[in-house]
């Protein structure tokens, strides 16, 4: 695919025309804690060299809370009207490459046999642009499970910051190149520049571990007392679950707005919670937060990529970094590659 | 519509020995009243817990007042004692996170006092009238409201 | 330091206590929560500037011991959660052995190193930095410089606003919420079983995160600590999405001072702000 | 769009009580050419809906042969069946399905079935067992051996008395210890004991087990003794499951969703997932 | 759940203002209603049968009628649906007279208000179960607490009604202060003399079990179904064997180490003592704190000379656990002991009244002694310092009551009358003598009492001064007495030979500890609660257990005996079934979720929460939790409120009923 040049004021006008389209734009709040739908380009944050939100851009195909459809009770009977269509074509500029290869892996869960046209509707309305990382810190490990800080899986543009300020566009899929064709103005050609991107230094992540091998010892380790003290310290809050790109347990409840009316929502749900596999019978076969946070690990390392090929992670840090306890699924994985 | 024909919904929690047996009295005694408030009849105050008055609020209520025996004349002792202390601090807390304190309000109202249950639940309405629909909550309760297409 | 180690050790070796929870090293100087069950686990123990996480919540998380007590290293402000456990009959004095360091405040951000401009909001109005209540005690008091409160201002600010601002302010807040429960977890004082957010039928709050189900959620859990919060901000600290929820917990617990009179957590014998009452309790705004 | 989280609109058209605490729904969908495209096969399952409540999974407890009610059959545990207990004749509920694997009924064919189940365990294997039934003749020996603590906690009693009476068919019912009334006049016993005692020939036979964790374990050594191969012995998976379509994680067990790979599952499969079910 | 709505127009009072044809029309099409009519009067028997046809033509699970209010005809409907066969408690009421017709004059929105109130009504009922009334059995048995006359006139008039009595007395013999009084007010008559045949019928009735010397230990249990267990104190006297000859007593020879308590100190008494002679029983019981045998193991004369084997030196407490199903509570009272503050106490004490110090300083049953024919003087006024008979005597009346600084706030009610009374007896006495009362003002409400009070000044020529002493001293032989005369103006000196002090009536020592074992609650002085001080009291606030006499408040002695007639009332009146039926509105623990905090238990005005141990099947304690005793929950629900975790509910009104009512108001 093509490459071109952007400079950082023709990103701006870029985002502005967008939003005058009727699109949504999406980019990392300034906070730094979770993304934004932004009404204007001044809200841009755009920060190859920043730490991830504390929140992954997933709210956005897969929302924390999303109604399935509404239902209105009657006398006579009951009444299902469909949610109202996902139409709304969203950009999303500034995505990290481990948000965005997100994506795809969710992508796997959302459609085998049958279809989750909520989360498909929004990816296929979904134009997302990352920002080649040039980040790292003790706690992510993008380069262990796969991925890099230029990987471009899920994303349909990749920009690279200049060391002029512009940025070198890499357009990665076919959805990319139809978007940037229609905003080929704010763009330059880097063949008539003879522009390449340039290798920014960034260090790699220090964290490092071999998913095959770790995936080989949990394929035979269900059982083993190294699970056993991983549990001690974990409070099972499920922070974890919810900050995670690629975590997707969800749950159906009924939300009644009033008495006789409501919406059947899907809500993020996590499995380190200890109600999630509970039985109404009070039976729960995961019963501590041992078995809970081996679910996790094995789930995310094991199950996932037996079932789909894919490692549930990209390796972003976040479960760390916002775990209350310091529980360190980088260092968890170190420990087992040298077991 | 002008804006004073809003008319506002108010639920009231009461006790059945003291507040509700009062207004019953207002009845007998043929005291007229607004129309807009509708009682709850519960034991006794010490059994409302301050989440029915969310809940009030959450499904569309402009006004919530909560009534019992006065101090000392509580059919179960200290019930009201103990309600005092809990509405005091739930009040508070209503108040700090932008819940007008005009839309919540609190009364003793004896079996006996017929009147002063007109002159509360008429008194609670007008206020809560001054204040006008109360769209807050309405506005964050979107999320599960049937689309209008 | 090595006084904790000593002390645990002792403890370990006589058997007076099954384990002890306390902190460890993780990477840089972030400690982490630790239980120490051997004496080799003991020589793991520190206690630094970034013992931040207030460890009485195990006490109710990690199962009791068959025998001894349990060791718990407590700051002295995380120990109000443990005199507060005592009064709500959660734990028993007797079967916690108290290590209580005199602390020099903690950091506000873990991954920083401690300075002046790091200081846990929870250390600036700290009056417990040496511990009343305690079987064993360590460390000495150091003169800390400690920056401006910006909480309290904080609180007064919103205390200031309109009601639509309070309100506006609060939806911001709130409206970020995921409802992921870690304020409820890190807590030591959310032990129910069930919490009523979990609470089927009837449903009391909607488990669906959105702006509704957050204020009610928030609501709730600030309504079941009115009164109860000790001050740790455990809560603060781990919400994924940044809702400063101690702003809320603290203006309560300034309400139970100037109205009741009453400090969560000071003593066990005390009588509990909420479940008591007095004659002549204020009444001003009933009618 | 698609949407695969919306159920269709189903009528309650009879309540039967089972026991005091388990009840049967009869349903029909409300639109009729819904019900005519409803197919199924014995093992699947359905998430029925009260709306306002919540969904609920249960089997379909009719058998595929007999397509003029869905039935489920439910025992009141929380906040959904409590509002099915709720509901009247003519009320509307929500269901979709069916979904997840189903009792292999072709490999069945031409070999002798020991259905074995314990108090609401019946559900699933009443489905199979009837659709056997009504295809009696390609299959050979068929024992029926099902038990409950107490009299009174049988369920689809009439059924039972139907099974009993047919020739062709090995009806055992029994009831634990202590559990029998004066006039109870079938086995006593709990159901390990009483498969061990009535002995089918593992031969040429598969078992159909299904019931409370505790009556499947003590039941599958004495399977093995009379010969019953792993592979031969099935079962299904209880877990707790949301949207039955294999997303929502709450069933996920080692690799498998139970809700899609599930919820029938040999024990050969059953021995290889982690003790989590 | 189907459900009906039955609209009354109760003739033109609702009907007016209310339209009910259209109410009951829009209620019709509330979602669960299966038919909604209106009805004239829905009370009336054709109302009520309109009702009952309803439920069997539909087929109905449920009722709600939209009436008047619940506290009118909330029983008639749910007997009504009853009979048709639905659980009275699927039954609610909508208020659409009271709170709608009566007081509302715009058909429109009062109509709408109906509108929303059996709405509201229908889901609450959608939420209701079927609740039986709890069935508690009654166990006709009456325990009394407490001898003395409140006592025994409650003993006596249960078991006259035909029920069994168990009386129990803390001291070795029943009567209590009125058998150490010499005469009462306002007749003068020999109090013994009308006590006496009183107390033997008590020991001879057969159906009161009297148990002397004896305390309630612990009780369990709540209203028709208390356990109780009374500690039977060693007497070291078998009482069965014994036939009260009184040799033992005769040849005791530790006779002066002893104080009586009954002669309040004024006289010494053997170890083996009855209280005094017409003690009921009359059997003795041996003072173990003076008794030369357990002293130095030695003497056993008593032993020797009992004919009867009836002494039992090893004798050691029995525990009776009696089951009973009402208990009152006669512990009266005692005087206030004024001599020196007692440690722990908030009150000071009158130390410069001298009490204790001047020997001729006494209280007033002291003087009931010394004026009682059968007292340690045989009624000669003798003063205890050196027996002279007293010219002038000075009465201080309102010593410790009515003062808040230094004792009680409340008026003890009865030393005006005895005080009147003591200087009466005193003028009787000694006919040249003066006596001083000093004095508040007097309080002689009651029948004949004023006359009796002003008979004694005007006919015996008692000298009343208004007026507070401010000290007392000794000189020669006189107690000096320093106070004003208040009317007057003018200090007073009185160079007196006694001095009589009305000490206050206060509660018994040991009642706040027996009001905590019974569970029911007593003021800051010690004396027991009233359930309502107007429409309850004798009733204390657990069910079953009523008050009597001065273990509430300061009584004198009619007063003591027809509230002690009215407990026993109230007894019967729980007696009068064998089954006791109560709503089943009561509290109930899902033990599953209960996590023990017990602000449950904090926050119950009745004690009815209780702790439970949960065990496994090994019998190791998994967790402790709250238990409601149903027998004592009145189900305010105000624990409902409290716990965090909503484990426990108010059967009624749970929180899912509320919250459908809440939920029906505010809709549309």
């Amino acid at each position: 695919m093509k490459d071109y040049i952007i400079t950082a004021e023709n990103i701006q006008l870029l985002v502005n025309d967008v939003l005058k389209q009727g699109w949504d734009v999406v980019s990392e709040s300034k906070t730094g804690v979770n993304f934004n739908a932004i009404k204007d380009a001044s809200e841009l944050a755009i920060k190859s060299d920043s730490k991830p939100s504390k929140l992954s851009m997933k709210d956005f195909f897969f929302p924390k809370t999303e109604p399935l459809f509404f239902y209105r009770q009657s006398h006579d009977g009951v009444e299902l009207v469909d949610a109202s269509p996902i139409e709304k074509k969203t950009l999303f500029l500034g995505a990290k490459p481990c948000d965005a290869a997100a994506i795809p892996v969710l992508s796997k869960v959302f459609n085998w046999d049958y279809k989750d046209e909520f989360y498909n509707k929004r990816v296929e309305n979904s134009v997302v642009v990352s920002l080649k990382c040039n980040y790292s810190d003790d706690y992510c490990f993008c380069t262990s499970i796969g991925l890099s800080q230029k990987a471009e899986q899920g994303s349909d543009a990749m920009l690279t910051e200049q060391q002029d300020g512009s940025y070198f566009l890499h357009i990665v899929t076919e959805k990319g190149d139809e978007f940037f064709k229609m905003y080929s103005q704010y763009l330059k050609d880097t063949q008539a520049e003879n522009n390449k991107p340039v290798e920014s230094k960034y260090p790699e992540p220090a964290v490092k571990f071999d998913q095959g091998k770790v995936k080989g010892w949990l394929d035979a380790n269900f059982e083993h007392d190294f699970w056993n003290n991983l549990g001690d310290v974990c409070l099972g809050c499920g922070q974890c679950t919810f900050v995670c790109p690629t975590c997707h347990c969800f749950d159906i409840v009924d939300e009644n707005c009033n008495y006789h009316e409501g919406g059947r929502m899907k809500n993020w749900d996590s499995c380190q919670l200890c109600l999630f596999t509970k039985h109404a019978s009070g039976h729960n076969p995961r019963d501590g937060q041992t078995k809970r946070y081996r679910q996790r690990i094995q789930h995310k390392f094991k199950y996932y990529e037996d079932k789909f090929n894919e490692v549930l992670c990209t390796g972003c840090g976040r479960c760390t970094r916002g775990c209350g306890v310091g529980i360190d699924i980088g260092g968890i994985m170190e420990r087992i590659d040298k077991f | 519509m002008a804006e004073n024909s809003f008319e506002p919904k108010i639920t009231a929690f009461v006790c059945n020995w003291c507040t509700y047996t009062g207004a019953d009295l207002a009845g007998t005694s043929r005291l007229k009243q607004q129309t807009n408030a509708r009682l709850i009849r519960l034991p006794c105050t010490g059994r409302i817990d301050p989440v029915f008055i969310m809940k009030a609020f959450q499904n569309g209520a402009d006004g919530v007042l909560v009534s019992g025996c006065h101090p000392g004349d509580c059919h179960y002792n200290a019930g009201n004692f103990h309600a005092r202390r809990r509405w005091a601090m739930f009040k508070e807390m209503m108040d700090f996170l932008g819940i007008d304190n005009k839309r919540l309000h609190f009364s003793w109202v004896s079996a006996s006092e017929g009147k002063k249950w007109v002159d509360v639940i008429d008194g609670v309405i007008n206020t809560v009238r001054e204040q006008g629909p109360f769209t807050q909550y309405k506005d964050i309760n979107k999320e599960t409201e049937i689309p209008v297409k | 330091m090595a006084e904790l180690k000593e002390i645990a050790k002792e403890l370990l070796t006589s058997g007076t206590v099954a384990y002890i929870i306390g902190y460890a090293s993780e990477k840089n100087d972030k400690t982490v929560p630790f239980i120490a069950r051997t004496v080799e686990d003991a020589e793991k123990l520190v206690f630094t500037h970034h013992s931040v996480n207030n460890l009485s919540v195990y006490l109710k998380r990690i199962k009791k011991p068959e025998s001894g007590k349990v060791g718990l290293v407590v700051k002295g402000c995380d120990l109000k959660a443990v005199v507060a456990l005592i009064q709500e009959s959660q734990s028993k004095r007797e079967d916690i052995y108290i290590i209580s360091p005199k602390c020099n405040t903690v950091v506000s951000d873990n991954t920083k190193p401690w300075n002046k401009d790091n200081i846990a909001s929870k250390c600036l109005s700290c009056e417990v930095r040496t511990p009343s209540l305690f079987d064993a005690t360590f460390g000495e008091i150091e003169t800390v410089e400690l920056p401006s409160d910006e909480q309290i201002e904080l609180i007064k600010k919103v205390e200031a606003m309109s009601t639509s601002e309070k309100w506006e302010f609060w939806k911001n807040e709130f409206e970020k919420c995921v409802k992921c429960y870690a304020c409820r977890q890190a807590c030591p004082l959310c032990y129910c079983d069930q919490c009523i957010v979990d609470k089927a039928s009837p449903r009391w709050i909607d488990s669906s995160a959105t702006v509704q189900g957050n204020f009610a959620w928030n609501m709730i859990r600030a309504f079941h600590l009115s009164g109860r919060c000790i001050g740790c901000e455990e809560c603060n600290r781990v919400c994924p999405v940044d809702i400063p929820l101690s702003l809320l917990n603290r203006k309560m617990s300034m309400f139970a001072v100037s109205e009741y009179d009453y400090k969560a957590g000071t003593s066990i014998e005390e009588p509990t702000l909420v479940g008591t009452y007095k004659l002549t309790d204020n009444e001003d705004f009933i009618k | 769009m698609e949407n695969i989280y919306k159920p269709d609109l189903a009528e309650v058209k009879e309540i039967i009580d089972e026991t005091a605490d388990t009840r049967t729904l009869r349903l029909q969908f409300k639109d009729p050419e819904v019900h005519k495209a409803f197919s199924f096969k014995a093992g699947q399952f359905g998430e029925y809906s009260v709306f306002g409540e919540g969904e609920c999974t249960f089997c379909i407890a009719s058998p595929p042969t007999r397509m003029e009610y869905i039935e489920c059959t439910f025992k009141l545990v929380g906040k959904v069946t409590n509002a099915l207990r709720k509901l009247n004749v003519g009320d509307t509920i929500g269901l979709r399905g069916p979904y997840g694997n189903s009792f292999p009924l072709e490999q069945m064919k031409g070999k002798n079935i020991v259905f074995i189940s314990g108090g609401i365990g019946l559900a699933p294997v009443r489905c199979i067992t009837w659709n056997v039934l009504d295809l009696r003749n390609e299959f050979k020996d068929i024992t029926i051996v099902y038990g409950a603590r107490r009299v009174e906690d049988l369920v689809y009693k009439n059924e039972l008395e139907q099974w009993k009476a047919m020739k062709d068919v090995k009806t055992y019912i029994t009831v634990d210890p202590g559990g029998e009334t004066p006039d109870w006049k079938g086995e006593v016993g709990f159901v390990p004991s009483i498969v061990e005692k009535v002995a089918p020939s593992g031969e040429n036979s598969i078992a159909i087990i299904c019931g409370p964790p505790i009556m499947i374990k003590f039941t599958m050594p004495v399977l093995q003794k009379l010969g019953f191969k792993e592979e031969n012995i099935i079962t299904t998976l209880e877990n707790r499951m949301k949207c039955g379509l294999g997303k929502c994680g709450r069933c996920n067990v080692g690799n498998v969703y139970v809700c899609k790979d599930g919820p029938v599952f040999n024990y050969t499969q059953m021995k290889a997932l982690p003790d989590e079910y | 759940m189907k459900i009906g709505v039955f609209v009354c127009q109760c003739g033109e009072n609702i009907g007016k203002t209310v339209d009910c044809v259209g109410v009951a029309k829009s209620c019709a099409s509330i979602p669960g209603v299966a038919v909604s009519m209106e009805y004239k009067y829905m009370c009336s028997d054709p109302g009520q049968n309109l009702v009952k046809q309803a439920i069997a033509d539909n087929g109905l699970d449920a009722v709600v009628v939209a009436a008047c209010s619940p506290h009118m005809h909330e029983k008639t409907f749910r007997k009504a649906a009853n009979g048709a066969g639905i659980n009275p408690f699927l039954v609610e009421i909508a208020n659409i007279r009271e709170h709608v017709s009566w007081i509302h004059d715009d058909v429109p929105s009062g109509s709408l208000k109906a509108t929303d109130l059996i709405r509201s009504a229908v889901e609450k009922v959608k939420n209701n179960a079927p609740l039986t009334t709890i069935k508690v059995p009654v166990t006709k048995r009456a325990l009394v607490i407490g001898g003395g006359i409140s006592g025994i006139q409650a003993a006596l008039d249960i078991a006259n009604a035909g029920y069994e009595v168990v009386l129990v007395e803390k001291e070795p013999s029943i009567g209590g202060h009125m058998s150490q009084l010499s005469e009462t007010f306002p007749t003068l008559d020999c109090s013994q003399c009308i006590l006496t045949p009183r107390m033997v019928e008590v020991y001879q009735h057969p159906k009161i079990k009297l148990l002397t010397y004896s305390e309630v230990e612990a009780v369990d249990g709540f209203i028709g179904n208390f356990k109780v267990k009374i500690r039977k104190k060693a007497r070291s006297v078998i009482d069965e064997d014994c036939n009260g000859c009184g040799m033992c007593i005769q040849k005791c020879p530790t006779k002066k180490k002893a104080y009586s308590e009954f002669e309040e100190g004024m006289a010494f008494r053997p170890a083996i003592y009855v209280p005094f002679p017409q003690a009921v029983p009359n059997i003795p019981v041996i003072d173990r704190s003076v008794c030369t045998f357990y002293k130095t193991g030695k003497c056993k004369i008593c032993e020797t000379v009992c004919g009867r084997k009836a002494i039992d030196f090893m004798q050691e407490d029995t525990i009776l656990e009696e089951e009973i199903g009402a208990i009152v509570v006669a512990t009266g009272f005692k005087l206030y002991k004024i001599t020196k503050p007692e440690p722990g106490s908030p009150y000071e004490g009158y130390g410069e009244y001298g009490y204790g110090e001047y020997k001729d300083v006494i209280d007033g049953l002291q003087f009931e002694r010394m004026a009682s024919a059968s007292g340690p003087t045989a009624g000669e006024m003798k003063r205890p310092s050196d027996g002279k008979e007293p010219k002038k005597i000075v009465f201080i009346q309102c010593v410790g009551s009515r003062d808040e600084s230094k004792g009680f706030s409340y008026c003890s009610k009865i030393c005006c009358m005895y005080t009147a009374k003591h200087a009466m007896l005193y003028k009787h006495k000694v006919h040249d003598g003066e006596a001083y009362v000093f004095y508040m003002d007097i309080r002689s409400g009651g029948k004949m009492y004023e006359e009796f009070v002003r008979r004694g000044i005007e006919e015996d020529g008692a000298k009343y001064i208004r007026g507070r002493v401010s000290r007392l001293y000794e000189e020669n032989g006189k107690i000096i007495v320093k106070g004003e005369d208040t009317l007057a103006g003018v200090p007073i000196t009185i160079d007196a030979d006694m001095v009589v002090l009305a000490t206050a009536m206060v509660a018994q020592k040991e009642a706040p500890k027996l009001a905590q074992i019974l569970g029911i609650p007593y003021d800051k002085h010690g004396f027991m609660s009233e359930s309502h001080p107007k429409l309850k009291p004798v009733e204390s606030s657990s069910g079953g257990i009523f008050l009597a006499g001065a273990a509430n408040a300061p009584k004198d002695i009619p007063e003591s005996v027809s509230m002690a007639s009215a407990a026993a009332a109230k007894v019967m009146i729980l007696f009068s079934s064998d089954i006791l039926e109560r709503e089943p509105v009561i509290a109930q623990v899902d033990e599953s979720t209960c996590v023990g905090c017990f602000y449950c238990q904090k926050v119950c005005a009745y004690n009815a929460v209780e702790r439970k141990e949960i065990k496994d099947r090994n019998g190791k304690l998994i967790k402790v939790v709250a238990y409601v005793n149903e027998g004592l929950c009145q189900g305010c629900g105000t624990c409902n409120a409290t716990c965090p975790s909503k484990s426990v509910e108010l059967i009624g009104f749970k929180d899912e009923q509320i919250f459908a009512q809440i939920c029906a108001l505010n809709e549309i």
